[in-house]
């Protein structure tokens, strides 16, 4: 596939001469998305679940669809996905729905390499229920492996929630192999895939964890959307997180029952118009194909990562990464005043903490800039970043 | 009018203002169960005596929209007489008809076929078939489900 | 102000020919809100509150900006106005965030008239801390008046949650005045807007209410979004209620701290897209003015309701009705037969339990049809509909 | 690069790379005041020392960018000496120069002049005064902050 054409469904990176390298922040919308959504306010805006008119009866069939549509990207049931605000409306859906199940002394796994989303919400209910939060070493290059894992697995584990790719480092963790031990032992496993969706096949049955989420934001759809996958007999058991109109079946003064699965994690007026627009993300990805995006991102990273080592003054925090992203900083210049200059070139990249403040920490910086890498760029674009890195060094370090 | 007329024939008001075999008889031999709409407050109950792999009784109760409760209504005088196998072929194919799928065309649906117009409504399906999912169930679950 | 052209702004009305009376279920959404958004898609495009660069920063601005125009619609502070998924989202929160203050034997105070949405989380926080759910005694046409309100408030009720306008009723209810009486025993108010912002004048400041909460997707905005109102000292003693990236200060290890509000309650990528688009659904109603959308609707509702009042073989729910819209019957007509003849001619509008069961137990009707009216809507359009019921009778009702 | 090269003119590299009174004093009569932004990382501390209604001292210390720790260090010069009124003065004028609004163009802001140039980089805003909002909290608390 020809991806330079596809350049053109992105207005953004003509109108304003921007080189866009934060995409592991928020991806660029294709205009088909943008136009899914338009047709649904323009030619349907009707609710869904509750009407018996036409309109309303189509709004709920295009609703139902597009759960089916981004349920089969994941290779899950549509009635194990569950629409949600956002990956971190998810995390902590699925954190409120485990709190019954911990107990005092109960373990829950997490890592220094999470995102805040799949990391707070943990330490709040570690708090509330007086379990232990317990890290995964990390290795030198701060991976999670398979083997340090297991040295913090133990029969109290209850809860292990962990990144899939990291929005740091963009280590792939070994999610199948510590999904597989930690059911051994009966605990729960949360993958956290709101960078792995994007970039990577995610297929829940061959990872085999009981809950995993994700955001539309990242993945070429729109703001205001995430998925909680769970497991079929993990929703079926879970009580609901959310009490009102839709999730409830029967509603008496005093009792009242819910609908099945996933419409009884969905209270309210979904989030109808975003659904269908992901769906289309869904399938505008599914059209690229996921091994060329991966492929393609890849490239770009390998490409600038092979430049950026070359240069003097950089240091790169995840030089052997498997992911589409590249952590680094210019030696003596704080991210922020790097990402100023290459700002004003054009170059949208991110200088932060990216909500992993524990990963600053364990990498000792206050920090980093990152470059993050997709479909829509390109070789040309990462040359100009690497130039644009020297300019920045340069430009503070000479004397 | 006419796709509307498709829809609401005479069979169907006829079964909706005349229902037959409605009360559910409180006798434990007829399996039951019944099944809501909450969206829209479809309520149907059907209860079923099987014997010897025959249908030989069914009755019907609840509330709803005319296209619920005269689908159960018709049901109840299609199936009865019928062997389980038999009374499953022909509610998988009315199932069919109503969701607009190919079916058995030779079948004898009798007032049932009345219900052809409703594939036409897309948001009606769910009328015409819950008795029909009721019916399934009652004869096809192991257990007496009340 | 002309209305006749505005709606040129809702493509839909002419598109399908409809005529769409389903305003209180969601609302159809208008030219510049759906253009604000694909704005943001196509040129903007950026997260918020994280990045250095100029997109992200101008991406917060606006952010903001939106989030000021949302909260002086309701004469709040900007610090008050916390997104969430949609109205029934919030009610969630603030049930979650009032779990807390809550023991056993504590009284809170509901209707028969609420929503789901502002019923069962209150049923499910009374089973969980023993508390006991009070019902204000409806007066006998369905109404809530301070009155009966002052007769069921006792010492030991701690929550107040009622509606401002029914969603099936449309009566109004004395907000103030129970504010002003539940605040003297220091119970905390809580009133769901869902159906007054989008119709009539809102100002939480006059009410006194300690929150308060809308959707976008029925005033006008985009789906996916809702606003929880809470007073600034409420909110600010509340702990959050999602954990994760944004809302956090610091966070170690061991350890976290949280951002002042709203942000303390927003973690994760806001819905960017919906809320600048809800600001621009904010200016469009302000445009039209808020008298002028009050007095249209309500103008509609007379004139349909003396027409239907005059026509035989329909019940009326709520003929006193001050709002804008009528919820009926036709004797004998299961509202869902009516609704397809209604809806074969072109007419949306809702039959249903309008998730207010127990509220179609005290009418003791199973669903009810619901006609609602908005500023779209023409006295044509209700001349029409009037008729098509008349026509809907016939059809079932001769011999 | 022009409007880059006002942002980052030598006066702020100066500071950035020869701080001023840097360190914090661990003297009870100074007043500190502690201030991050965690979205960026910035972190500065102001410590003040007022007597009879005169800044004596100023001490800063912190990490971040260049605009945030040169501002630090231009502020902890440029307002020791005046009046605590005078000191607010200059302050609240310095940030109406950063958000490029009207500012009393009489005062004498020394090398805090070369910060105007921020005021066309709106997202580094908040660099260029943070150090200054943690000032202005050291003298008009009633209460010691730490
Ligand atoms: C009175 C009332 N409250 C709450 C809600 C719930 O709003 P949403 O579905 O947007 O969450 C609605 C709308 O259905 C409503 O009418
Ligand atoms: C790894 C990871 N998890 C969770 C999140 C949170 O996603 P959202 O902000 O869409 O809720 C992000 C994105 O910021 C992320 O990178």
């Amino acid at each position: 596939m020809d991806l330079s054409r596809l350049r053109d469904d992105f207005p953004l990176l003509k109108r304003k001469h921007i080189r866009y390298f934060d995409t592991a922040a928020t991806s660029l919308t294709p205009r088909p998305v943008v136009a899914r959504m338009k047709d649904y306010y323009e030619n349907l805006s009707a609710n869904v679940h509750r009407g018996v008119y036409t309109l309303s009866h189509e709004a709920t069939e295009q609703y139902e669809a597009a759960r089916a549509t981004i349920a089969r990207f994941i290779n899950a049931f549509p009635e194990e996905c569950v629409f949600t605000r956002g990956a971190s409306g998810a995390l902590n859906m699925v954190a409120l729905g485990l709190a019954e199940k911990i107990a005092e002394g109960d373990e829950i796994v997490v890592s220094e390499l999470e995102h805040h989303s799949n990391f707070l919400p943990w330490l709040h209910l570690a708090k509330k229920r007086r379990a232990k939060l317990v890290f995964v070493p990390l290795t030198d290059e701060g991976r999670i492996t398979t083997e340090n894992f297991a040295s913090v697995l133990t029969e109290r584990t209850k809860i292990v929630a962990l990144t899939h790719v990291s929005n740091v480092l963009g280590y792939t963790t070994p999610v199948e192999e510590i999904t597989r031990l930690a059911r051994e032992k009966e605990a729960y496993v949360v993958i956290d895939a709101a960078q792995s969706v994007p970039h990577i096949p995610v297929d829940v049955k061959r990872i085999g964890c009981d809950f995993l989420v994700f955001s539309s934001h990242k993945a070429l759809g729109p703001t205001g959307l995430g998925v909680l996958y769970g497991k079929k007999e993990r929703l079926e058991e879970m009580d609901p997180i959310e009490y009102g109109g839709d999730m409830v079946d029967l509603a008496e003064k005093d009792h009242a029952t819910w609908q099945d699965p996933p419409i009884k994690f969905e209270t309210g007026t979904p989030p109808i118009a975003e659904v269908l627009g992901f769906a289309e993300a869904v399938r505008y990805m599914e059209r690229i194909g996921r091994a060329e995006i991966k492929r393609h991102g890849e490239n770009l990273r390998a490409h600038t990562m092979e430049k950026l080592r070359a240069m003097e003054g950089v240091t790169i925090h995840n030089e052997s990464t498997e992911g589409s992203l590249i952590s680094f900083n210019i030696d003596g210049v704080h991210p922020h005043d790097a990402v100023t200059i290459l700002d004003s070139e054009g170059f949208a990249l991110r200088a932060g903490h990216h909500c992993a403040q524990p990963l600053m920490a364990w990498l000792s910086v206050p920090a980093t800039l990152r470059a993050s890498f997709y479909i829509y760029n390109t070789i040309s674009e990462c040359d100009g970043l690497v130039e644009a890195v020297g300019r920045a060094r340069d430009y503070f370090l000479s004397p | 009018m006419r796709k509307l007329d498709n829809l609401y024939r005479q069979i169907i008001m006829d079964h909706y203002k005349n229902p037959r075999n409605k009360g559910i008889p409180d006798d434990d031999r007829y399996r039951k169960e019944h099944i809501r709409n909450p969206s829209c407050g479809d309520d149907v109950t059907i209860a079923t005596l099987v014997e010897e792999g025959t249908v030989k009784d069914i009755r019907q109760d609840g509330t709803g929209c005319s296209i619920c409760c005269a689908s159960a209504s018709v049901l109840s005088e299609l199936l009865e007489g019928k062997t389980v196998a038999d009374a499953l072929r022909v509610s998988e194919n009315y199932v069919d008809m109503i969701m607009g799928k190919p079916f058995d065309e030779a079948i004898a649906f009798e007032d049932a076929l009345a219900f052809e117009g409703v594939k036409d409504f897309p948001a009606r399906l769910k009328c015409a078939t819950i008795a029909w999912k009721a019916f399934d169930a009652t004869v096809k679950d192991g257990e007496n489900d009340e």
